[in-house]
């Protein structure tokens, strides 16, 4: 049997598995959980190689399975984060309730995501799509909160998207007669205009969903926060990239074909912008951290669309190294959340504050990937940040720099919301009990922080693979000229050395540190966070100080009027317009047997009189 | 040259020049506010002496491992800042980093070191300092875009995104980019009102509102640190406008005098002004500035 | 003569529908419904038997004398059909009747038009 | 040898008529004989299907007389198919309400049984038949034992269903006799072979006047738009057996004979886009229906109302890709919905207005019953890797293949209705709180084994759905091939 049969067998049957094996013992269930996430990953990377295929048929339908140097990226996105967010999932899951639910959907939803990585044709694709969608559905839904508000309005956003997907697939069939998405891709250019223009519109619909592009992002925000946030840092993290990864194939192998393709681009360009634009207001208006880092990653998303997009090597660069790093910083706060909550039973900013002292360890997870975030440097998410605006700029589209720019500014509000809501301000006795979270759950989140310390420096390590994923797609290959181990150039030459800077950084910071902490930290003493200067009074130990309603009133009062517009209440006006016309319709069935008998000889007698039209 | 003793050295003096042309200006500016109001006002060493008495004061108390940290973090920005932001024409000044990072660079370190320093103000619990932050933030976001369309429209022009290419440009064609590209420069200086936070744009500090805002809570080598990492800070962004729209300076006493006519503009314009309030100063930023910066990119664009 | 005769079966059998179709379709009381749909079945079964028929024609039967006169038989299936139909029908109304006196238990009503508990 | 088709009418119809005398020698045999009766008819219709994919179609004559003169059965691959899945589900049917309400005592099981014989009955013979009168005579046997058997349980309101029911049946039997007569008296012949062989030599109108009665009546038995005013009432309120048999069997039965008499009798243009376009119209409606429905048995009747106009959509497409897909559909939709109709009745089991809302909370009490609802629901709006997703993609291949771009919108989009509902109670069931007052019902085993089957195949199908395609490929090439239908049915040698 082939390897690959054989992960996804292993996929398969522990999630089966490990659901099962709760009526049996809990640790038992653990161990079979991650084994049935790692084991199939160290097959995956051990045994199975870029160009591996195997082919079979399935209802008369030829498919056939193998990955690509471009799937591989961001396998490593699925499997690397599908084993660290198992691991905090064990730490996670750990006294709740649906145990053997969360680790089969848990499993599933890692192996359709491998799986559409390794489909090289529509009909496994989208299998596995599918599958991805209604297993994550049922994690959005797993706590039984909204479940039919927030789950099923995920599920209509992906069923559009897949759907859309689907009519493109079907279309594709009847123009190359197979559902090779290779035979697709080389039909594509030969084919007639109007299928050119319809093919990618359905196929981006369904990416786009995922992507939570504009004005398809309405799911996102309340299913990324209504899912448990084990599984909301795959969701956002891995399962949003597979948007990505079906939007780069369409875009890059596609679109670049079509001589129209230039207004795609540049309307996708946008798409992306304003989705960062917009997702960057709305998360800094939340109260509440999953919402907020929802939202955020609506926002992050819209880069890294804008920057796949665009087209050109480096913004290509740009947006998958973006992905890469969504995945991991983003993942990292879901989680640094999921510990909050679980530690504190909330995730208010505006209830829990000054956590800092009692989940350091958190804190520093959390500080590194809102650094990432941010686009600071020298983390990794500033190389993303980097290429991107250097591929905007270069490529002349000065007010889609302007947009992004904007959002990215206004992400530091959110960021600094971020941390200052759950972990400074003043330390309240309310949360004094609060304990760091399991071991279980900080290391992955550590390892993630790390990770993206690396990459802010090295980013070679990572572009390296991408490069290799872009030669998969027909690109020149752009080391040494776009980049190095840990130089970044843009396509005038201009270029960031990060390794000095990162040196520089270091060295600055220790010398202040030691300036300032080894004299301060000694002289010093510790006193709580009630013992300030607020005009001559020392506030009492109830009274909590704590600027946290509001945060940012000013600011959105600012840009209230963009914000007065919501997609969100037009779908919901459409969609109750829609129940209300039906809730109509069915009216046509009165009750009344006579009326369906007079319908029976309406009908009858409208068909003898048109029959001549209808017939014949 | 290039050995690492070099750089530090290049670092340590750059830092020191930029410390006492910072304490200097700041003085002046103090100076010259109380002259504008009818006062006698410090005098211009003032400051020098408010640094030293702040060194040497130590302190008693701490609210926690990120108090300790803010203030390195801004330091580490602004000396970074400095560090880009080359000095003088034709690299007659130590060279430091500046080949290292460009101007996307330096937005982002420019921003490194006030998200540093809120988070260590976030841990002291006070609620002015949060406050402050946030102020600041938003107010920030309000001045970047003027200031990010001014820069674009100058890189999209010369087709570099390297300070040095740019001030190479200058060199060559003989006129400063403030006469070649004015709108960008307009749009430039109004985004420096809101950078170097004086009135109307003090909301941040905002002294008697807020008490001093973020750095309400810090005292002795803490708001000293504070203090010359804004003099530092104040200096490499002076520098950099006269490096991007001046020309540059062939030594440093044209440096001081073009950095000081620069700073003249905010001081001046804030000894007048009274002080905003938040969502004013953001949508001020978004009014005019923003219009003069997409007329420096149209600018750029088609001429 | 005859074709007066052939017209007034078929336009009896027509009118027979007719008055059924109005009965089932108008009358609400469930028993006149299903007086009206026997009323149609009749008009269908009589319709059915006078396309069968030939003028003059004699039954159906090889019997003494009428060995060569296959051509004037009439035709003997929809005869066979209908009754079979006839037997339907009748079965249907009873199934009918029945139902109809649940109906008036249960609802104590014989209004269709308010025996709507079942709708949209 | 096990038998010849035409024991598939013959023995149920007999068992019917035994029931009761069987019954006065043991009460027991009303129940065992007929599940006896079904299990060798699915035998039997097995062994004859996997016989007819090799060997071709058996045509059977009837006492004696040859057609065009006598009767005849045809057991083709199509036709042959369609008996197979009836048996079976019939079969389901019985062992599912073996005993499926304990208050159901010797009485009405009587009638239940006879009343299931017949309809089985029925419906096998409408399938089977090659001769149209006969046709008639069967859609009439399960009209009749349909009505009875919707208004079995005397405390609901299923007296008025299947009065409903009854008044449209009459109405339909009424234009199936008219439409017989006007091809009998063109043609001179009932035999669908040499109605079919005939068909061009007869004059447009009376052609078309025939067709349209045809569509009329059968439409009323497929639950065609706006001829389905019955079907949810009558699915609603029949036992909830009888409502997957409505669903597995009947329904099936009534689309085959509109197929056929599309297909294979009338050579009249526009019938496909008609029945396109009908089934498009049927479809749209029910499923929009269904969205509101308040209700768990109606709202799947009104599911399965808009899954027969899907399978009409698909016929309707014409080529064999689209009679594939509808096969395949059919097949589908007969394993899930029972599967849904059983595991749905005991999910409101102990309520008396089968509320929605009443399955809050299942999935605790009655795990295996609720997903195996899930599993159904999951299958039956085309969620891979479940049998419906194969379906519904071969539908949708079909109609791209032939351009049909706006009516595979139309089709995903009411899949973006069907799955709102479906998902609306799935949630229900397992994330809503119970109310207070309602007490879940364990399934009995039967039922149990029944609903685990019906799952299994689902899961088989899906994710190994060349255990049915090869069938499926078969019959519909058999159903579009009308000369060799003509040709098989005349040429019998006597």
């Amino acid at each position: 049997m082939d390897m690959i049969y054989l992960v996804f067998l292993i996929f398969l049957s522990g999630a089966v598995i490990s659901w099962l094996a709760g009526k049996v013992n809990h640790v038992l269930q653990d161990i079979l959980f991650l084994a049935s996430v790692i084991v199939p990953s160290v097959l995956f990377y051990m045994n199975v190689s870029v160009g591996q295929e195997v082919h079979f048929k399935a209802g008369g339908i030829d498919l056939s399975w193998g990955i690509t140097d471009f799937g591989w990226i961001f396998s490593l996105i699925v499997l690397g984060l599908g084993v660290l967010a198992a691991i905090y999932s064990v730490g996670f899951m750990k006294g709740k309730e649906r145990r053997g639910y969360f680790y089969f959907n848990y499993v599933l939803s890692i192996m359709s995501m491998l799986g559409i990585l390794f489909s090289k044709d529509f009909v496994s694709f989208f299998i596995f799509w599918e599958i991805m969608t209604w297993s994550s559905y049922l994690m959005v839904i797993y706590n039984g909160k909204h479940t039919q508000s927030i789950g099923i309005k995920y599920f209509i956003f992906s069923a559009i998207g897949a759907y859309a997907m689907l009519m493109a697939i079907v279309i594709s069939h009847s123009v190359t007669g197979n559902f090779m998405i290779a035979d697709l891709i080389t039909a594509y250019p030969v084919l007639s205009f109007n299928l050119q223009v319809l093919i990618p519109v359905l196929l981006l619909t369904g990416f786009g969903v995922k992507t939570a592009i504009m004005p398809l992002h309405v799911w996102a925000p309340g299913a990324y926060s209504n899912s448990p946030m084990a599984f909301t840092s795959v969701f956002s993290g891995a399962l949003s990239k597979m948007g990505v990864y079906g939007l780069s194939i369409v875009m890059l192998s596609m679109i670049s074909h079509l001589p129209e393709g230039f207004w795609f681009r540049e309307v996708l360009a946008w798409m992306g912008a304003v989705t960062a634009a917009t997702g960057t207001l709305w998360a800094i208006k939340q109260d509440d951290a999953k919402k907020l880092l929802a939202y955020s990653s609506v926002a992050q998303l819209g880069y890294i669309v804008t920057g796949i997009a665009i087209g050109t090597e480096l913004s290509i660069l740009a947006g998958l190294f973006l992905a890469v790093m969504h995945a991991i910083f983003k993942s990292t706060l879901f989680m640094a959340v999921g510990a909050i909550e679980r530690q504190t039973g909330t995730t208010n900013f505006t209830e829990v504050t000054g956590l800092i002292r009692k989940m350091p360890w958190t804190f520093l997870a959390s500080l590194m990937s809102i650094i990432a975030l941010a686009g600071i440097p020298p983390l990794g998410g500033f190389v993303g940040k980097w290429m991107l605006y250097e591929s905007l700029i270069t490529s002349d589209h000065y007010m889609l720099i302007i947009l992004v720019f904007f959002s990215s500014t206004a992400a530091f509000l959110y960021c600094y919301k971020f941390l200052f809501g759950f972990f400074l301000g003043q330390e309240e006795k309310e949360w004094a009990h609060v304990k760091e979270a399991p071991v279980l759950m900080v290391i992955p989140m550590l390892v993630l922080a790390g990770l993206s310390f690396v990459l802010g420096t090295f980013p070679g390590l990572l572009l390296k693979p991408i490069d290799a994923g872009m030669q998969a797609l027909g690109f020149a290959p752009t080391n040494q000229h776009l980049w190095d181990t840990s130089i970044l150039f843009n396509s005038w030459g201009n270029q960031v050395a990060l390794q000095p800077i990162l040196y520089a950084i270091l060295a600055i910071f220790v010398v202040f540190t030691i300036f300032l902490t080894i004299k301060g930290y000694k002289n010093t003493r510790y006193v709580t966070t009630k013992d300030i200067s607020s005009s001559g009074e020392v506030p009492k130990e109830h009274e909590n100080l704590t600027f946290s309603v509001n945060f940012f009133q000013p600011f959105l009062r600012a840009v209230e009027p963009v914000m007065r517009r919501q997609i969100d209440k037009y779908y919901n006006g459409f969609a109750n317009g829609l129940e209300a016309l039906f809730d109509f319709t069915r009216k046509i069935y009165t009750g009344n047997g006579q009326t369906y008998a007079i319908y029976v000889i309406l009908f009858l007698i409208i068909m003898l009189l048109m029959k001549n039209n209808i017939f014949g | 040259m290039d050995s690492i003793w070099y750089k530090i050295l290049g670092a340590v003096v750059s830092f020191i020049v930029a410390f006492i042309v910072g304490m200097t200006y700041m003085g002046l500016s103090r100076k010259i506010t109380a002259r504008v109001q009818n006062r006698k006002g410090p005098p211009f060493y003032q400051n020098f002496i408010d640094a030293m008495k702040l060194y040497s004061k130590s302190t008693a108390i701490h609210h926690g491992l990120m108090q300790h940290f803010g203030p390195a973090f801004i330091m580490v920005s602004s000396i970074m800042t400095l560090m880009i932001v080359p000095v003088l024409n034709d690299g007659k000044w130590f060279p430091n980093l500046n080949f290292d990072g460009d101007l996307i660079f330096l937005l982002y370190i420019m921003v490194f070191g006030p998200l540093g320093m809120a988070l260590g103000a976030g841990q002291t619990g006070n609620p002015n300092s949060a406050i402050g932050v946030t102020r600041g933030l938003s107010q920030m976001v309000g001045f970047e875009i003027p200031w990010v369309m001014a820069l674009v429209a100058l890189m999209m022009q010369f087709k570099t995104t390297s300070i040095i290419d740019l001030m190479e440009v200058q060199a060559q064609s003989g006129t400063w980019l403030m006469f070649s590209s004015p709108f960008a420069f307009i749009a430039a200086v109004l985004a420096m009102l809101g950078m170097f936070r004086y009135s109307p744009f003090d909301i941040v500090g905002a002294p008697t509102e807020l008490a001093s805002g973020p750095v309400s809570e810090n005292g002795g080598k803490y708001l000293f640190t504070l203090m010359s990492s804004g003099a530092v800070f104040a200096f490499a962004k002076l520098t950099l406008y006269v490096d991007l729209f001046m020309g540059g300076a062939d030594n440093l006493i044209v440096l001081l005098l073009k950095t000081f006519a620069i700073y003249l503009i905010p001081m001046l314009y804030g000894v007048v002004s009274p002080r905003y309030r938040t969502e004013q100063a953001i949508r001020y930023f978004w009014g005019w500035p923003t219009f003069f910066g997409l007329l420096a990119i149209l600018h750029a664009v088609f001429f | 003569m005859f074709k007066y005769i052939e017209f007034s079966i078929y336009g009896a059998s027509i009118l027979l529908i007719l008055i059924g179709l109005y009965g089932a379709l108008v009358k609400k009381s469930l028993i006149k419904i299903v007086i009206g749909l026997s009323i149609v079945d009749a008009g269908v079964h009589l319709i059915f038997v006078a396309m069968g028929y030939i003028r003059g024609g004699t039954a159906p039967i090889f019997s003494p004398g009428f060995e060569n006169d296959a051509s004037r038989m009439v035709d003997p299936i929809p005869q066979a059909l209908v009754l079979t139909a006839i037997v339907i029908g009748f079965a249907v109304t009873a199934v009918a009747l029945s139902l109809v006196i649940r109906l008036y238990k249960h609802h104590d009503t014989l209004r269709i038009d308010e025996i709507k508990n079942l709708k949209w | 040898m096990v038998g010849t088709p035409v024991l598939l009418v013959v023995i149920p119809l007999l068992a019917a008529f035994l029931i009761p005398l069987l019954g006065m020698i043991w009460k027991e045999l009303v129940r065992i004989i007929p599940g006896l009766v079904l299990l060798y008819m699915f035998i039997l219709s097995a062994t004859l299907l996997n016989q007819v994919l090799h060997t071709g179609p058996i045509v059977e004559v009837i006492a004696g007389w040859r057609p065009p003169l006598g009767i005849n059965l045809v057991f083709s691959p199509f036709s042959g198919f369609l008996v197979t899945l009836m048996t079976f589900i019939g079969l389901m049917v019985w062992i599912y309400s073996y005993r499926f309400k304990q208050n159901v005592d010797f009485e009405p099981a009587k009638k239940y049984f006879i009343l299931l014989m017949m309809l089985v009955t029925g419906s096998v013979g409408i399938v089977l038949t090659g001769d149209i009168f006969n046709l008639f005579v069967f859609i009439e046997i399960v009209g009749i034992s349909a009505y009875a058997l919707t208004a079995f349980y005397t405390e609901r309101n299923s007296a008025e269903a299947a009065f409903k029911y009854l008044f449209m049946g009459a109405l339909a039997s009424t234009f199936l006799l008219l439409a017989i007569m006007i091809i009998y008296t063109q043609l001179g012949t009932l035999n669908m072979a040499d109605i079919a062989s005939k068909m061009p030599e007869m004059n447009t109108t009376y052609k078309i006047t025939a067709l349209v009665f045809l569509l009329t009546a059968i439409g009323i038995e497929a639950e065609m738009f706006p001829l389905n005013g019955w079907a949810a009432d009558a699915y609603t309120e029949s036992p909830g057996p009888i409502g997957a048999a409505f669903a597995g069997i009947v329904a099936k039965a009534g689309v085959y004979a509109m197929v056929r008499i599309i297909f294979t009798l009338f050579d009249v243009e526009g019938t496909m886009q008609f029945m396109l376009y009908i089934g498009l119209i049927t479809l749209i409606v029910a499923e929009t229906t269904a969205l509101r429905q308040d209700r768990l048995k109606r709202m799947l009747a009104y599911s399965s109302i808009g899954q027969m106009g899907l399978i009409m959509v698909a016929f309707g497409i014409g080529t064999a890709e689209g009679v594939f897909a509808a096969l395949f559909l059919m097949f589908n939709h007969a394993i899930i919905k029972p599967l849904l109709f059983f595991s749905g009745s005991y999910l409101v089991y102990n309520s008396k207005d089968k509320f929605i809302h009443e399955t809050n909370g299942m999935g605790k009490h009655i795990p295996v019953t609720s997903i195996l609802f899930a599993l159904g629901a999951f299958a039956i709006v085309g969620l891979p890797p479940f049998a419906g997703f194969w379906s519904k993609l071969s539908i949708l291949t079909a109609a791209a293949d032939e351009n049909m771009i706006i009516i595979i919108a139309l089709i995903l989009i009411v899949s973006i209705v069907e799955l709102v509902y479906y998902l609306r109670v799935v949630n229900r069931i397992y994330f809503f709180k119970m109310a207070e007052g309602v007490e879940p019902k364990k399934p009995t085993f039967n039922a149990l084994f029944v609903m685990v089957t019906l799952g299994v195949i689902i899961l088989l199908v899906g994710f190994y759905p060349d255990a049915i395609t090869g069938v499926l490929h078969k019959a519909s090439g058999d159903l579009l091939d009308k000369t060799k239908y003509i040709q098989d049915v005349l040429s019998l040698n006597p």
